[in-house]
């Protein structure tokens, strides 16, 4: 029987295989190698992973957006990502004042919430005119419009943003609570990192109760699996997909928000690939499945941080830090190929006639 | 007394005509169905009701009141909701959340409170299942998900869209059984249905569709009867 | 399409008040445009830029031209007036949209707004307050806005034959101005130097110039629109041979000019249309792919390097010159290895993502042309790709003892491989390969039924598309005689996928027609580089808006929608929207 | 008319979904030259037994036999040149193309031109492309849809598109036909039409025919063996009047209402 | 007619006119007074000269480019926007930093014979396919950024003679580093960091191969993609090679964040970090912040007594002009290159009484290529035959305070090498 099963093997499984093989043997070559060379220590290990985990949030929460939105309307918001920009690029306004008048560093909660709830409405309203120019139009009709006036607002965003805050990068401000280094099990860790990683599990806790606990977040669900018959139970269709916009929007806006406290700086072509990166997370993660993207935006920060000292130092490759977005989208098409529904995929298997 | 008037409508696919003057007229309190072959005309005459459809000449009234004026989601709290074909549950929601979608317009929540028993005593199957994941009912068990959904907006007039389709006969009788019980509550039912035997022997009165128009009307007890329908669509 | 019927019903409030918004609805977006385009800098450009020398910049046309639009569309918005009322109400939308630009006028002139928003500079400051104060700049500006709609009003309301001579006479004029230093290079000839001298001057168009083309475009129009219909009707009249032969004769003389333009027009129009080619070569590869089979691929820039890398390693005379070899090749003998390289790339990136359908197909390939692009600026192969420092000289093509060194020269060697790319895919379009494709790109699961080899099928797809791509990598790498990673960014697989669709997805017109659009217009408004994709994102969104079908949709298309439309209505229908 | 030797076969087949059980151990036994039905409520796995035999996804367990030949394991093309055609219960046409395209596509694996032949215009390939247009409209002509070549599929009648499906089915030659509810959505007198053309089939080709049909009058008026569903196993199989008296498929089934108007 | 005779008629009518065409090339051409062996640009009264620029202004390079023509920009307000009696209008293109942009920005110029002198390429790789165009075409160039050896090796053949450069040249900037790190400082152990640009990348090749030498030891060679935000990981390690210094010639968003995350590494606290002047000025300063501090960048010296004093005057201008400080450290080439230009045109062009001039385009690049000691605001500047201009006064500078506004090149940064010139 097997010889059977044998026989119908084509070239294009046994390229597969090798592909896959390949990439596994890589890993493990370079895994092996690094645990060789005994390069890092453990302390090194271990703040790599924490610098993963903290971008693996911001991933996290700008990957929310790209699932939810694709949750509704099975479209790729491709101008995410500079939506992103444009509320962390916005907030920037309101942080630098707040900072310089010594506000920010005496009512700090006061503060972060002021510049994310600038950060989230401007998201949410970028989000929602994107909405309503390129996705509403088209909402019905199965046409590659949307994708690409998706891509021409992605444009548009960034170079009018570009010809009103200038091309120049902006410095957020230093934030004294924040780089603060503390001591956990012997780890030292600038406090921004804890601070970002509970701030992305926050949110996307809340997304999480909002989605699953409220009645607009189900009727996000039944919105997101039959359009139709939502309409037929009186759902207000249109509201739900605005709604979704808005949370999508808000927790980039908070993403941005984190972002630049992180990276202390914004500037018009920010967007561009943390949106990319995202995208892939959520792909990563099962894309509109929403522990799925929180999991994906994780699961791509660490292994992108732990990937390029983990695996390809250990093969002797050089300058291995700039294959960085090697492994990223070599993890996205191995996704892609091999479990197309991603890590979480479809909770139930259910054949659609 | 008429709830629901149907006058003269006419629905266009593009350049394709799908109704051709449907006229028809529902009383309070009764069954009503419009029985048909496939593609006769049935589910777009609901749909047109429903106004997820425009008819582009035509009124439809409900309470008196034209439907052209009315958001489709507005009509549900008017009373008036559509159980679609094939059932169209949320199989990724709980039963319970399904329910809770059904009552999306309802926003007093002791209303709400009394509806859902309401159902789950129609329905005591639903009780056992009410955290179950809907995609994994039986399919007798979704139709009854579908239908107790529609209950959950208190309607007055409830729009059935082939309920027998794709169950068992077996399960058919159950249906309908429901239906009937729903009906003795209070709630006008216009149904629609292929099977046009089960159908007839439930409703009040009957309306035959072909290619878009009405072509035979009557009591459902002298339509059961009608040499024609046998022939035609009771084999 | 009969949700029009239950929009309007709805509007069944207070006409007047209907009215008000209305009014103020048209100004905002009026106001708004004129304002964001303040903001985002673009006037500080067009300032710069003279339709008429010192007298009008492009920043006062744009102002003018969008006063005039938004008075129009009042009189188009509001049918049930009477046409007095209608050119009253364009003097409201004109105040509102001047209301719109004083307020910045104001802020400008009370606050420092300039940490934030860059552009709204002193100088911008004083442009749009014509040296007035702000306050009675304020004033002038809201009037000026409104006497403009009203114009812009009149002129909707003016009969047929005097509005379209008008819009016909200005629109000329301005863009004769627009491009006046475009057009000036085109006449570097003795001949037409006085021709040339008249009409400009090195800062712009003369007023003289203006005036005339003003009334050149007016009087041609208004012979058309007078008499055009006899002429169109005595052209109907005749046989539809004769008919036919005017129309085959009038694209022969299409073609011919086609052909000469770049050779009189000189290299700059040479070297714009070089590049416009080498995206209708990709375009036609791609459309294979993505219009015939309906494989969505956003990593094609990968075979166009791929075919651009393999020639300059096989010709180039560097240490990355290809070991095997004992002495670089020529340009012809390296172009069918780079194209097939290109295909060989081309099987590479089909073969692990033949499983992967719709928007995961987009994605998947755009993965694995980053990955490309990636290791081909790595360290870690520079060595063999030369890295970031690129690989330099590359030789052109010799035909015998001629050296296609002139981008006009190249623009006849792309000009005739994109006409053989475009008969492929015609031939391929009506062969049993195409119609596997096509079933494939309808419903892969029951074209595989009917037993198509999936595999075969997409490969051959990919294999094909990535040839074409390849030969214009290689057209590429003779042009630039060096190339370096950095041109090979994902912006061009996002650019040749968006000519194919603007053009119109699956129409091999179309793809001319997109990469002319998109790829061309750009080019030559090249001085506004900082604003280059501002526009390119706009013109993308509004092409989708208005003809998400493309702008020459194949037949086929053209088919499938009319008959679709019904589907469409279906669809929307059930979505539940009405508005 | 003869029924033959066994066609295909299918031993113990098993499909799941996650942990729902499609089909349970199914054993079939279609003969050469027959007109088999499959009936059974919805969610029985009628369906599922199609796209099992298709191979449109793996089974669990099991093994599929067309003419002695295991074909569990190809490709859904490889086991179409092994001769089993099919059409669809939600009609899937490829809407956008015209009815001569689509027999066309159906003739896919009988065509014998290249790509490169297309491009080249080859003798050969000219001569192989003009003999298949006139094959296909041969074939439009014999399911009644004469003249309506160039006519996209999607704006035939729905009668119209079913009978093209079967013509697209028919193209590829098939040894094997699986009708997917063909009478869907049809009136009693076209019902019947199909009864006649479907024996035509059987009769005038010699094609088998693997049937799922809802309407009763349809399944008993023509079929040789009929194989009753239920929750994925086989719980009755025979002749229609064996069928119709089985207690079990009654109950399961035809429900009481159901015996009623069945005859 | 035989066809052999249309044959032969036709060669002599091709031999004639190639030969004329040859002849005419290689003859002097003669506009108005005025003879030159290239070409002649002819100004009327009132006319504008027109000068064009090509740079990178769209795209994730943006600043870099736009920088440099601003620079240009304010050096033709600086000038009156007037020379030799005719305004200056200027030609920006863009060559969005690549060879194809580079080629058809510098194929429009070529094709207005208007052009006087072009400015521009601040990449090397759109620069490289521009300048044999543009001088074909007889226009010269000056490049403002592009500071690749190539374009100025000896071997670069005659197709680049027009081409010239305000920038220093990598490998002299990439020789001085290492010498001053391995002599002066004594460091024994380097890391380098570039981020896939050709010039950092350049700088850093040429700086190990000197460093190697020299007796160094490069232990570890690193690169980062140009997006990257995250160097902590790239950092760590580098901590674990235990190197002396690290040398990151990087662009302003890269360096900003080595510089903000170097202090996060454990091991990495002590080690220099040197930049180059691709992160020199306001916008590093903003961009980093307080860890700022102590940050070393290896550029030629800026000072106003070594460069031109008037540089803090244009950084003002440009701040006016444009509402914002400079968003790159090449303003002051953009600025330099255009006044080469100017003082070249100046010194060659002829004006008639009618108000007509005549700018001889050999004559002007040979102007050009003659400048010596000229005052600019990067240094004086001296050009060598292969049209090397740019000045390289080597020196190393350390930021002592991260707020923009103290920015004072020699202050802060201060210089700490060499302590005089």
């Amino acid at each position: 029987m097997n010889l059977e099963r044998l026989k119908q093997v084509t070239y294009v499984d046994v390229t597969l295989w090798l592909m896959r093989a390949a990439v596994i043997l890589l890993v493990i070559a370079g895994t092996i190698g690094s645990v060789i060379k005994d390069r890092y220590t453990t302390e090194q290990w271990v703040s790599m992973v924490m610098f993963g985990l903290t971008i693996g949030g911001i991933y996290a929460l700008i990957a929310l957006g790209y699932t939810m939105v694709y949750g509704i309307l099975r479209l790729i918001n491709f101008a995410h990502g500079d939506i992103f920009m444009t509320g962390a690029f916005t907030a920037y306004f309101v942080a630098a004042p707040l900072a310089k008048s010594g506000f920010l560093d005496e009512y700090l909660i006061v503060g972060m919430v002021l510049i994310s709830l600038v950060a989230m409405t401007v998201c949410s309203c970028i989000a929602l005119i994107v909405e309503r120019i390129c996705y509403r139009p088209f909402r019905s009709v199965r046409s590659l419009a949307p994708l690409i006036c998706a891509i021409g607002a992605s444009f548009f965003l960034q170079h009018a943003f570009r010809g009103m805050y200038g091309s120049s990068v902006r410095a957020y401000p230093d934030v004294r609570w924040f780089d603060v280094v503390v001591t956990i099990l012997g780890f030292n860790f600038p406090r921004i990192q804890f601070v970002v990683v509970i701030a992305a599990l926050a949110s996307m806790y809340a997304l999480y109760l909002i989605v699953h606990k409220t009645k607009m977040g189900t009727a996000m669900r039944a919105v997101s699996e039959d359009r139709d018959a939502a309409a037929l139970m009186g759902i207000d269709v249109n509201k739900v997909i605005i709604f979704t916009f808005v949370l999508g929007g808000s927790t980039a806006g908070i993403g941005g928000v984190l972002y630049a406290f992180v990276f202390k700086q914004v500037y018009f072509f920010m967007g561009f690939f943390p949106g990319i990166k995202a995208f892939s997370a959520a792909v990563l993660g099962g894309i509109g499945n929403v522990p799925g993207a929180m999991l994906g935006g994780f699961f791509l920060g660490v292994v992108e941080s732990l990937g390029p000292a983990l695996f390809l130092d250990g093969l002797g490759i050089v300058a291995p830090y700039q294959l960085r977005d090697l492994i990223a989208f070599t993890m996205l098409v191995m996704v892609l190929i091999f479990r197309p529904q991603g890590i979480l995929g479809e909770r139930l298997a259910r054949q659609r006639a | 007394m008429a709830i629901l008037e149907v006058d003269n409508i006419n629905v266009y696919y593009g350049n394709i005509r799908a109704l051709h003057g449907i006229t028809f007229n529902v009383e309070e309190g009764k069954i009503i169905t419009l029985i048909g072959a496939n593609g006769a005309g049935k589910t777009t005459t609901l749909n047109s009701i429903s106004g997820i459809l425009a008819p582009r000449q035509g009124t439809v009234k409900v309470f008196g009141q034209d439907v052209r004026q009315i958001m489709p989601h507005l009509l549900v709290p008017k009373g008036v909701i559509q159980v679609p074909e094939g059932r169209r549950i949320f199989s990724r929601l709980t039963v319970d959340e399904n329910m809770a979608m059904g009552a999306f317009t309802q926003l007093d929540k002791a209303t709400n409170a009394k509806n859902r028993d309401r159902v789950l005593q129609m329905f005591p199957r639903l009780r056992e299942r009410l955290n179950q994941i809907a995609g994994t009912l039986s399919g007798g068990e979704q139709q009854m998900l579908a239908i107790g959904r529609a209950l959950m907006s208190n309607p007055k007039i409830l729009l059935l869209d082939e309920p027998s389709m794709g169950l068992a006969p077996i399960l058919v009788d159950q249906v309908f059984e429901s239906i009937q019980d729903i009906n003795k509550a209070g709630v006008t039912i216009l149904l629609v249905e292929q099977n046009a035997y089960v159908a007839l022997q439930i409703a009040h009165y009957g309306y035959v569709l072909e290619s878009g128009q009405i072509v035979l009307e009557g009591d459902a007890k002298t339509l059961i009867t009608n040499e024609d329908i046998r022939k035609a669509y009771l084999g | 399409m009969s949700f029009e019927i239950v929009a309007s019903s709805f509007q069944h409030k207070d006409i007047e008040q209907e009215q008000f918004r209305r009014t103020l609805k048209c100004g905002a977006i009026g106001g708004g445009t004129v304002v964001a385009l303040c903001v985002f800098g673009l006037i500080n450009q067009f300032m710069e830029r003279w339709i008429i020398e010192n007298t009008l910049s492009l920043a006062h046309a744009t102002f003018i031209g969008i006063t005039l639009t938004v008075g129009a569309l009042i009189c188009i918005r509001s049918p049930k007036l009477s046409s007095a009322a209608r050119i009253f109400q364009g003097f409201l939308v004109g105040v509102v949209s001047g209301a719109f630009l004083s307020i910045l006028i104001l802020i400008m002139a009370t606050f420092d707004v300039r940490h934030m928003f860059v552009s709204l500079s002193p100088k911008l400051l004083a442009f749009l307050s014509y040296g007035f104060d702000p306050y009675t700049a304020c004033l002038v500006t809201i009037l000026a806005g409104g006497v403009l709609a009203m114009a812009g009003a009149l002129i909707r309301e003016s009969p047929t034959w005097l509005r379209k001579p008008l819009i016909v006479g200005l629109a000329t004029a301005f863009f004769i101005g627009l491009f006046a230093e475009l057009l000036q290079l085109a006449m570097q000839y003795e001949s037409v130097e006085p021709i040339r001298d008249y009409m400009f001057t090195w800062e712009g168009q003369t007023l003289t110039g203006f005036i005339t083309m003003f009334v050149l475009g007016f009087a041609i129009s208004l012979f058309w629109v007078t008499r055009g219909k006899a002429v169109m009707m005595n052209h109907r009249a005749k046989s539809s041979g004769s008919q036919r032969s005017i129309r085959y004769f009038l694209y022969a003389i299409a073609v011919v000019l086609l052909l000469l333009f770049p050779m009189a027009a000189g290299s700059f129009f040479g070297q714009v249309l070089m590049l416009v080619g080498l995206y209708v070569l990709m375009g036609m590869g791609l459309n294979l792919e993505v219009g015939l089979a309906g494989l969505l691929d956003l990593g094609f820039v990968a075979f166009f390097a791929t075919g651009a890398y393999a020639i300059a390693l096989l010709t180039a005379d560097n240490e990355h010159l290809i070991l095997l070899l004992d002495r670089p090749l020529t340009w012809w003998e390296a172009l069918p290895l780079a194209m097939f390289a290109s295909l060989l790339m081309g099987l590479a990136f089909g073969i692990p993502v033949l499983k992967v359908r719709g928007d995961y197909l987009a994605v998947a390939t755009m993965g694995l042309g980053e990955i490309i692009r990636v290791v081909v600026l790595s360290d870690m192969a520079s060595p063999l790709l030369g890295g970031s420092q690129g690989l330099l000289h590359i030789p052109r093509p010799w035909i015998g003892n001629f050296e296609l060194s002139d981008p006009i020269h190249l623009f006849y060697l792309t000009l005739i491989s994109s006409m053989i790319a475009a008969y492929f895919a015609w031939a391929l379009e009506n062969s049993r390969l195409g119609r596997a494709w096509m079933a494939i790109r309808e419903d892969e699961d029951v074209g595989q039924a009917l037993g198509i080899n999936l595999v075969n099928v997409k490969l051959l797809a990919y294999a094909l598309g990535a040839w074409f791509a390849g030969l214009a990598g290689a057209i590429f790498a003779a042009m630039l005689g060096s190339i370096f990673p950095h041109s090979f960014q994902l912006l061009i697989s996002i650019n040749i996928l968006a000519l194919i669709i603007v053009g119109g997805i699956g129409s091999l017109p179309g793809v001319v027609v997109g990469a002319l659009m998109l790829i061309g217009t750009p080019e030559l408004l090249r001085e506004f580089g900082e604003y280059r994709f501002l526009a390119y994102g706009f013109v993308l969104i509004v092409m989708m808006r208005v003809r998400p079908l493309g702008l020459w949709p194949s037949a086929v298309r053209k088919r499938e929608m009319q008959s679709a439309e019904e589907a469409e209505a279906l669809l929307r229908a059930q979505s539940g929207q009405k508005a | 008319m003869t029924i033959g030797q066994t066609l295909l076969k299918t031993n113990a087949l098993t499909k799941r979904f996650g942990g729902l059980v499609a089909i349970d151990a199914l054993d079939l036994d279609v003969k050469e030259r027959s007109i088999h039905s499959i009936i059974g409520p919805n969610g029985a796995g009628k369906t599922t037994v199609f796209n099992c035999i298709m191979n449109f996804f793996p089974i669990e367990g099991g093994e599929i036999r067309l003419s002695e030949e295991r074909i569990d394991n190809m490709t859904p093309d490889r086991v179409a040149y092994r001769g089993v055609g099919r059409t669809y219960q939600n009609i899937r046409l490829f809407k956008n193309m015209s009815s001569i395209e689509n027999i066309l596509v159906g003739m896919h694996m009988h065509l014998k031109s290249r790509w490169w032949g297309a491009v080249l215009r080859s003798r050969h390939s000219r001569a192989d492309e003009k003999k298949a247009s006139e094959e296909a409209s041969r074939l439009l002509q014999y399911v009644g849809l004469r003249g309506k070549g160039d006519v996209l599929a999607r704006n035939l009648p729905y009668g119209d598109q079913r009978k093209l499906e079967i013509a697209r089915a028919l193209a590829m030659k098939p040894k094997l036909l699986m009708l997917d509810e063909p009478t869907a959505g049809m009136n009693p007198s076209e019902s019947l039409e199909m009864v006649g053309f479907i024996r035509g089939l059987r009769d005038d080709l010699g094609i088998t025919i693997l049937l799922i049909e809802h309407h009763m009058p349809v399944v008993m008026g023509m079929s040789d063996i009929v194989t009753v569903l239920d929750h994925g196993t086989k719980i009755s199989e025979g002749p229609p009047d064996h069928v119709k008296r089985d207690k079990k498929v009654i109950e399961a089934y035809l429900g009481q209402s159901g015996v009623g108007h069945m005859t | 007619m035989k066809p052999s005779f249309f044959l032969k008629s036709l060669a002599a009518v091709s031999i004639v006119a190639v030969g004329a065409l040859a002849s005419s090339a290689a003859w002097a051409v003669k506009v108005g007074p005025v003879e030159d062996p290239i070409r002649v640009v002819k100004i009327a009264k009132g006319a504008p000269i027109v000068i064009a620029t090509y740079h990178v202004i769209s795209g994730a390079d943006t600043a870099l480019g736009l920088d440099a023509q601003r620079g240009a920009v304010v050096a033709a307000d600086d000038l009156g926007n007037k020379l030799v009696g005719h305004p200056i209008k200027f030609m920006h293109e863009d060559d969005g930093c690549n060879a194809e942009g580079g080629q058809t920005a510098a194929t429009k110029i070529a094709a207005n014979q208007q052009v006087v002198v072009a400015i521009g390429g601040a990449c090397s790789s759109a620069t490289r396919p521009a300048a044999p165009i543009l001088w074909k075409a007889g226009i010269p160039d000056v490049a403002t950024a592009a500071s690749s050896p190539v374009l100025t090796a000896p071997d670069r053949g005659p197709s680049y003679d027009g081409l010239l450069r305000i920038v220093y040249n990598d490998l002299w900037a990439g020789r001085e580093v290492a010498n001053w790190a391995y002599k002066v400082r004594g460091y024994k152990r380097a890391a380098t960091i570039h981020d896939g640009s050709p010039y950092a990348e350049k700088l850093v090749r040429v700086f190990q191969e000197n460093f190697k030498k020299l007796g160094g030891e490069i232990v570890s060679d690193e690169a980062i993609a140009p997006n990257d935000t995250d160097m902590r990981p790239v950092l760590t390690k580098i901590a674990t090679s235990k190197p002396d210094f690290i040398y990151a010639p990087t662009f302003v968003g890269a360096t900003s964040y080595l510089i903000r995350q170097k202090k996060e590494i454990p091991g990495l606290e002590k080690v220099a970090l040197i930049g180059s002047d691709a992160s020199m000025g306001a916008q590093l300063m903003e961009a980093a912040g307080k860890d700022l501090l102590g940050f070393e960048i290896s550029t030629t010296a800026m000072e106003p007594e070594a460069q031109g004093p008037g540089y803090t005057a244009m950084r003002e201008k440009y701040k006016k002009m444009f509402g914002e400080y400079p968003i790159q450290g090449f303003h002051g080439n953009g600025y330099d290159a255009m006044m080469l230009a100017a003082n070249a045109i100046k010194k060659v062009a002829i004006t008639e009484k009618d108000g007509t001039t005549y700018i001889p385009i050999k004559a002007l690049r040979d102007a050009m290529f003659a400048t010596k000691n000229m005052q600019g605001v990067t240094g004086k500047i001296t050009c060598d035959q292969y049209g090397d201009c740019g000045v390289y006064n080597f020196a190393i500078y350390q930021y002592t305070n991260p707020d923009p506004k103290t920015l004072e090149p020699g202050k802060n940064p201060k210089r700490i090498y060499p302590d005089k010139f």
